[in-house]
């Protein structure tokens, strides 16, 4: 008895030993990414938020592929029911009146838009469940495809291809995201549109983070990760497995439709595709967001993190200094340079690090555990 | 307030943090010296000695021929104009960035873009301009798109250069049917791409039938898609006389390609995007003959003196660039930016809202007939109505020869397009 | 070695019931009667392909017997969805370790106290109920404790020895808290040292937990070494069931067994 | 009733290239069990090697030298990549090829530049007028072709050693091992020949007649849609990967005319989806790609 509690404790002081570089660390990320809008530009401040909707995109993702083993390549079909959820829910009908437009207040529109995509993704679960590996992938990307004919046919809804429609402008019992005369400041900066918009996703992200990975570590996150590596063994733990499947498909449908929301904010636009191949809600962004999860390290939830950096981050930063300073490689252009850096870094992860870049992390951190 | 939940504890606690870094107020930022220098007003883009105007194209996108001659043309305009003394005593300077075509990259490099400049004399791309409309308005630049949609026309900062696709599409019915090639009562087929552009060619046809008593089949396609012979193939099922194209150049192939294929052999009807010069050396270069080409703007090979000019300047400046009518369409773009800057100097504000003063001052904008005179006193109208008709011609540069001058059908005048005020 | 908790007294007896089982015209078992008594451990034994992996099978609910029925007690088994039955008291194990590798023994055995726990995705998100977690939680080191395996709570399967990996996968069928646990061929990969240990084990669980233990082995040494009593099969039918020394002395089974080697 | 016969015509010619791409998925997915989401790259190559060497060459020469290179492309794929990912599931080599497949297909396209090459010389946009009906020639050859290698494929497949191999090894890894089938041989052999199926494909896919557009981002696009055919006919079926081919190819083109054009193309996932749910190996696939 006694030693037991020795042991406990001691591990507990372990912990906590280890446990001071990591709490330092996380505080000085937080503190840089609050007053990132004080030293950033516009510019940058839209490439960081471009990397945000993908942090939390990719997390829902990664729990869907990475902890449950459903391959899916249909997130932008439910980045596009949120951005079109939103502008619906809370917006009006349009110039011309054509447009259907509930004028909720943006808020509820918001939870009334990740939840629309959890319903879908629910209905889509029937699907899911019964297919397994590539033909899932396969099969979701039909939900693509779908996407873009459904987004390019009710027009009441989606705007259409032509002009699409203008996502109402988010606001939070009374403070409006929008530009302001006269504005707070931080540090004498002017807290306007895109800075506000920061702050918003930075908490969006932060939240999807913390309940994915609070998910993660309790019974729902074992359930899946059992349902990934043995559903007959799962069975006899007593879990649902057909169940927890269209649970995790549920999950990872409203982390995408959020990010479609987020989406729309960060464009000020709602407007589908004109093909499926180049555009918002296209196969790109589907191969893209597998490219995030799979770089980061499947499951990883921190991972994902990194993978969003890596994969939004990049083409907009090198884009940005193509500009302002002049970076060039040869005549690449930094969106294919971009496209050449994540598509060698799927390869490299497969070929040497199947756990991508949150296995190398969590060597230097010597962490283990697989969440 | 008795609610005590999270989400507004949150808020407090977000709002306090901002409190405690804030200083209370401050103006929305807008940093450019107003006042006068040399007794003209200036806020962004505007220095003593320099004008400089953006340029958001595409030279790597899927609209990277058309992009690099509009840039083309854009850099000549202006290396003209500096050859020539600048405009109010100042010489101007562009800056060129390439999106790519893709929407997200443009909504990051615009505000690195914005603040360098005065205003944008090129925009490219319809998602591209409906991602910045926001934009546009919120920072009043105003910007001359590459695209002709008369959708569009409800964003005050837009200025159109030439007419818009809908009345594009009507002129160029009339002149099928002044031809006698179709008549009252035909069936006309029309095959447009699903968005800004398609739709809006659409809205013409659609108008010119109901007018004649002609029926429309449409088919609606998507940007990438390339083989139309299932649609000619019902085209000619439902037995059309005429096939109207808002549609991509290779598209525009499919199409001409089927129609002698499958032995329908009807005339076909398109606009400037429909075709590009590339298509005289596909394997569809030989059933090309049917093609009519209805554009605001002249054809390369035109015989409009100014346009002569142009091409030859471009030949000589970029002899490896694609020839093709977006070197006139820029140098255009660069014209009526000249006439609002001008007037803008006279008026003594070459400011943001001062060019926007300008423009809508400016009723007859001249352009030596590269487009018909430019009208941009009634908002949502297009600001002209007449286009060319072209025919393509293997021998001519640039593959278009004009059939018919400028010319304005009595129908195009009386159209109303989508955002015109009564 | 200290028990984890105390005696049960609610175990029922479970009963296989006449069970029939047929794959096209394959019968798999025919008409097979056994009850597994309260406290007992009781050994399913038979020649490769006598039925024993099917009627395992049967018993946790992945094969629906074509006639017949399971009870647990009062409790009809057979109509019941797989995933209830561990709430109803039927923990299980695997012949080849189905255990999540790339998963802590903590976090693997943790999966057990799921018919246990409630609360989904938000819940679990917004870390609801941590208390109640970490009374599981420290159940489940009491569990590894008893099994021998708490020094591994924070490894990785993957890294585990095959028997120390044997073990965790009996305490995650433990975590569930059963009255009734199956464990299929326990001693399977084990080398003789490793398969006394995990005797005596078994025999812990019954004597100081008082569930009961159904299990299929082939080591015959470790059978009636520890069992009360023992079902033997040979193509599909019960040819006997008994006491071992007299299940070992019955002529049916040994000429079952005849060339077989042990 | 031309209408529908000129459409059935349509949609069998574009099928028997459809089929072409789909047996290279299936080839590489039974000798290895992955699923190979570079093949629209492998069809780019071979394309792309067709315009480069034309001129210097001629088509003839040029059309060889692409489908062997597409080949090659395949076989180092498989040597250079696949094989040495040691320990990753076929899940993440699949995932493998969608990372060669971004790096390769932006290259090709860069260096295409701004050429659309169109590289059916010998039978493009020269159609045959028969019967009020059209056929396209590109079509044409392309069916014939297409009849005569997968009857040569099924040929090699039931009768040669490499068939007997392949079949093998597909149903049982270890016991094809121990009856001496050297898997390695065997794996080769597989990619290559589906990349040459690919090199051979290409030839008709970035045509006036086909698709109507040169050698680009379409024509990788076009080797997507094969993935439905492959899918639904049953990843692991020979057979499967022909009837799907024709299935597509027929999909499209009558449901364009019968629903809607912007339709066919979510006509031909969503009867995949259909035939999926129903059969979740596909019309005549015989396993799961993950067994428990």
């Amino acid at each position: 008895m006694s030693e037991r509690v020795v042991t406990e404790r001691s591990s507990v002081l372990v912990r906590l030993r280890t446990s001071w570089p990591s709490v330092a660390g996380v505080a000085v990320l937080l503190l840089v990414l609050l007053v990132f809008p004080v030293f950033a530009g516009v510019a940058y401040l839209k490439a960081g938020q471009y990397v945000l909707i993908g942090v939390v995109g990719a997390v829902g993702l990664t729990l869907l592929v990475g902890q449950a083993g459903q391959l899916s390549l249909a997130h932008p079909f439910f980045l596009l029911v949120g951005a079109v959820s939103y502008a619906v829910l809370a917006g009006d009908s349009g110039d011309s009146g054509d447009l259907v437009g509930l004028g909720l207040p943006p808020l509820l529109a918001v939870i009334g838009a990740v939840a629309i995509c959890a319903l879908v993704g629910l209905a889509f679960s029937p699907v899911s469940g019964r297919l397994r590996g590539i033909y899932l992938g396969v099969a979701s990307l039909s939900l693509v495809f779908l996407g873009l004919y459904l987004g390019q046919s009710l027009d009441m809804l989606s705007g259409g291809t032509s002009t699409g429609r203008p996502p109402p402008t988010f606001d939070l019992f009374g403070f409006r995201f929008a530009n302001s005369d006269p504005a707070p400041t931080i540090l004498g900066v002017a807290i306007q549109k895109q800075q506000r918009l920061w702050y918003l996703f930075l908490v969006l992200a932060i939240v999807a983070y913390l309940l994915a990975r609070g998910a993660v570590r309790s019974r729902v996150g074992r359930a899946w990760r059992a349902v990934r590596d043995n559903e007959a063994a799962a069975t006899a733990m007593g879990v649902n497995v057909a169940r927890a499947k269209a649970q995790a498909f549920t999950v990872s449908s409203a982390f995408a439709g959020l990010a479609g929301v987020m989406t729309a904010l960060w464009l000020d636009l709602v407007k589908p595709d004109e093909n499926e191949f180049i555009g918002t809600y296209s196969i790109t962004v589907a191969i893209s967001y597998l490219a995030m999860v799979l770089i980061g390290g499947l499951g990883s939830i921190p991972g994902a993190v990194a993978g969003a950096v890596l994969v939004n981050g990049l083409p907009q930063v090198l884009t940005l200094g193509a500009t302002e300073f002049g970076w060039s490689i040869g005549t690449l252009s930094p969106v294919l340079i971009s496209a050449f850096v994540y598509g060698a870094a799927i390869v490299l992860v497969v070929l040497f690090e199947p756990g991508g870049l949150a296995a190398i992390g969590r060597r230097l951190t010597t962490r283990q555990g697989d969440r | 307030m008795m609610i005590k939940n999270w989400g507004r504890a949150a808020v407090v606690g977000v709002s306090a943090l901002l409190l405690v870094a804030c200083g209370s107020t401050a103006d929305s930022g807008s940093s450019g010296s107003s006042g006068g220098t040399g007794g003209v007003k200036t806020d962004f883009g505007v220095t003593d000695s320099t004008i400089t105007l953006g340029v958001m194209g595409d030279r790597t996108g899927v609209f990277k021929n058309l992009g690099e001659a509009l840039i083309g043309g854009n850099e000549l305009w202006v290396a003209d104009v500096n050859a020539a003394g600048g405009i109010c005593g100042r010489q101007l300077a562009l800056e060129i960035v390439d999106h790519g075509y893709k929407a997200d990259t443009a909504k990051t490099l615009y505000p690195q873009l914005e603040p360098k400049i005065l205003g944008i004399v090129q925009l490219l791309g319809s998602p591209v301009l409906a991602a910045l409309k926001q934009n546009l308005i919120d920072d009043n630049v105003s910007a001359a798109p590459a695209s002709w949609s008369s959708e569009i026309l409800n964003n005050p900062n837009i200025m159109m250069i030439g007419t818009t696709y809908d009345v594009e599409i009507i002129d160029g019915l009339s002149y099928l049917q002044q031809q006698g090639l179709i008549k009252q009562g035909d069936k006309i087929g029309h095959i447009y791409i699903d968005g800004e552009y398609g739709g809006n060619g659409l809205r013409g046809s659609k108008f010119y039938a109901e007018k004649h008593g002609m029926t429309v089949v449409e088919s609606k396609i998507t940007s990438t898609d390339n083989d139309l012979a299932n649609i000619v193939t019902g085209l000619k099922g439902e037995g059309v006389t005429a096939i109207v194209l808002t549609t991509t150049p290779g598209q525009t192939a499919s199409a001409m390609a089927n129609n002698a294929a499958l032995g329908l052999n009807v005339p076909v009807l398109g606009n400037n995007p429909t075709f590009d010069p590339a298509l005289l050396s596909s394997p569809a270069a030989g059933a090309l003959d049917k093609l009519y080409v209805a554009a605001s703007s002249a054809p390369f090979s035109s015989k409009t003196p100014k346009a002569v000019e142009v091409a030859t300047e471009y030949k000589a400046k970029y002899p490896n660039s694609p020839k093709n009518a977006g070197a006139q369409a820029g140098y255009v773009e660069g014209l009526v930016w000249q006439a609002v800057l001008e007037k803008a100097c006279q008026n003594g504000d070459l400011s943001r809202a001062g060019v926007q003063t300008a423009l809508k001052s400016l009723t007859s904008v001249g352009t030596d007939d590269l487009v018909a005179p430019l009208d941009y006193s009634s908002p949502g109208a297009p600001p002209t109505r007449g286009v060319y008709i072209a025919k393509v011609d293997q021998n001519a540069e640039g593959g278009l020869t004009e059939v018919a001058p400028l010319f304005t059908a009595p129908d195009a005048s009386e159209y109303k397009a989508p955002h015109q005020q009564p | 070695m200290s028990a984890p908790g105390t005696v049960r007294s609610d175990v029922a007896p479970l009963a296989v019931e006449s069970v029939t089982l047929r794959f096209g015209g394959v019968t798999a078992l025919s008409d097979v009667s056994f009850t597994v008594e309260p406290g007992a451990v009781h050994a399913l034994i038979g020649p490769n392909g006598a039925g024993k992996s099917s009627c395992f099978n049967v018993i946790s609910g992945l094969y629906r017997p074509t006639s017949g029925r399971v009870r647990l007690g009062e409790q009809d088994l057979t109509g019941t969805p797989p995933h209830r039955l561990a709430g109803l008291g039927v923990g299980r194990s695997f012949q080849n370790i189905a255990l999540s590798p790339h998963s802590t023994v903590r976090d693997n055995v943790l999966l057990g106290r799921h018919p246990l726990t409630r609360g989904g995705f938000l819940a679990g998100g917004l870390r609801i109920g941590r208390r109640t977690e970490a009374r599981h939680r420290a159940r489940v080191e009491e569990i590894c404790a008893f099994l021998g395996v708490a020094d591994r709570l924070d490894s990785l399967v993957a890294a585990l020895p095959y028997g120390v990996a044997k073990r965790v996968d009996i305490a995650r069928a433990l975590a569930v808290e059963p009255t009734v646990l199956l464990l299929d061929e326990p001693a399977a990969g084990l080398n003789a040292t490793e398969t006394a240990e995990m005797g005596v084990t078994i025999r812990d669980l019954a004597d100081a937990l008082g569930i009961s233990v159904l299990l299929v082995e082939h080591d015959m040494g470790l059978v009636m070494g520890i069992a009360d009593r023992v079902s033997v099969l040979d193509f599909g039918r019960l040819i006997a069931d008994g006491p071992p020394e007299q299940v070992q002395a019955d002529p049916e089974v040994v000429r079952a067994y005849l060339g077989v080697s042990e | 009733m031309n209408t529908f016969l000129q459409l059935v015509l349509n949609g069998l010619g574009k099928g028997a290239v459809y089929a072409l791409l789909a047996l290279g998925f299936v080839i590489i997915f039974k000798a290895t069990e992955v699923v190979n989401f570079a093949h629209g790259s492998l069809v780019l190559i071979g394309g792309y090697l067709v315009y480069a060497t034309k001129d210097a060459l001629g088509w003839p020469g040029a059309a060889v030298l692409g489908i062997v290179s597409a080949a090659v492309a395949a076989l180092l794929i498989e040597r250079l990549l696949v094989r040495n990912a040691r320990g990753a599931d076929v899940n993440s080599l699949a995932l493998l090829t969608i990372g060669v497949d971004v790096i390769v297909t932006e290259e090709v396209v860069r260096r295409l530049g701004n050429d659309i090459p169109f590289i059916g010389d010998p039978y493009d946009a020269a159609p045959i007028q028969f019967a009020g009906l059209t056929v396209f020639r590109t079509q044409l050859v392309a069916l014939i072709v297409g009849a005569v290698l997968i009857t040569a494929f099924f040929l090699v497949f039931r009768f040669s050693n490499w068939g007997v191999a392949m079949r093998a090894q597909a149903e049982n890894k270890e016991a094809a091992a121990l009856m001496g089938i050297r898997s390695s041989r065997v794996t080769a052999t597989a990619w290559l020949l589906a990349g040459a199926l690919a090199g051979v494909a290409v030839l008709f896919m970035a045509t006036q007649d086909f698709s109507g557009a040169g050698l680009g981002r379409g024509t990788h696009a076009i080797a997507l849609i094969a993935f439905p055919a492959a899918i639904l006919g049953g990843l692991d079926s020979t057979a499967g990967a022909v009837v799907g081919g024709l299935v597509v190819g027929l999909t499209e083109a009558l449901s364009a005319q019968y629903v809607s054009f912007e339709f066919s193309k979510s006509a031909v996932f969503l009867v995949m989806l259909v035939i999926l749910v129903f059969r979740p190996s596909g019309l005549f696939g015989t396993r799961e790609l993950s067994r428990v």
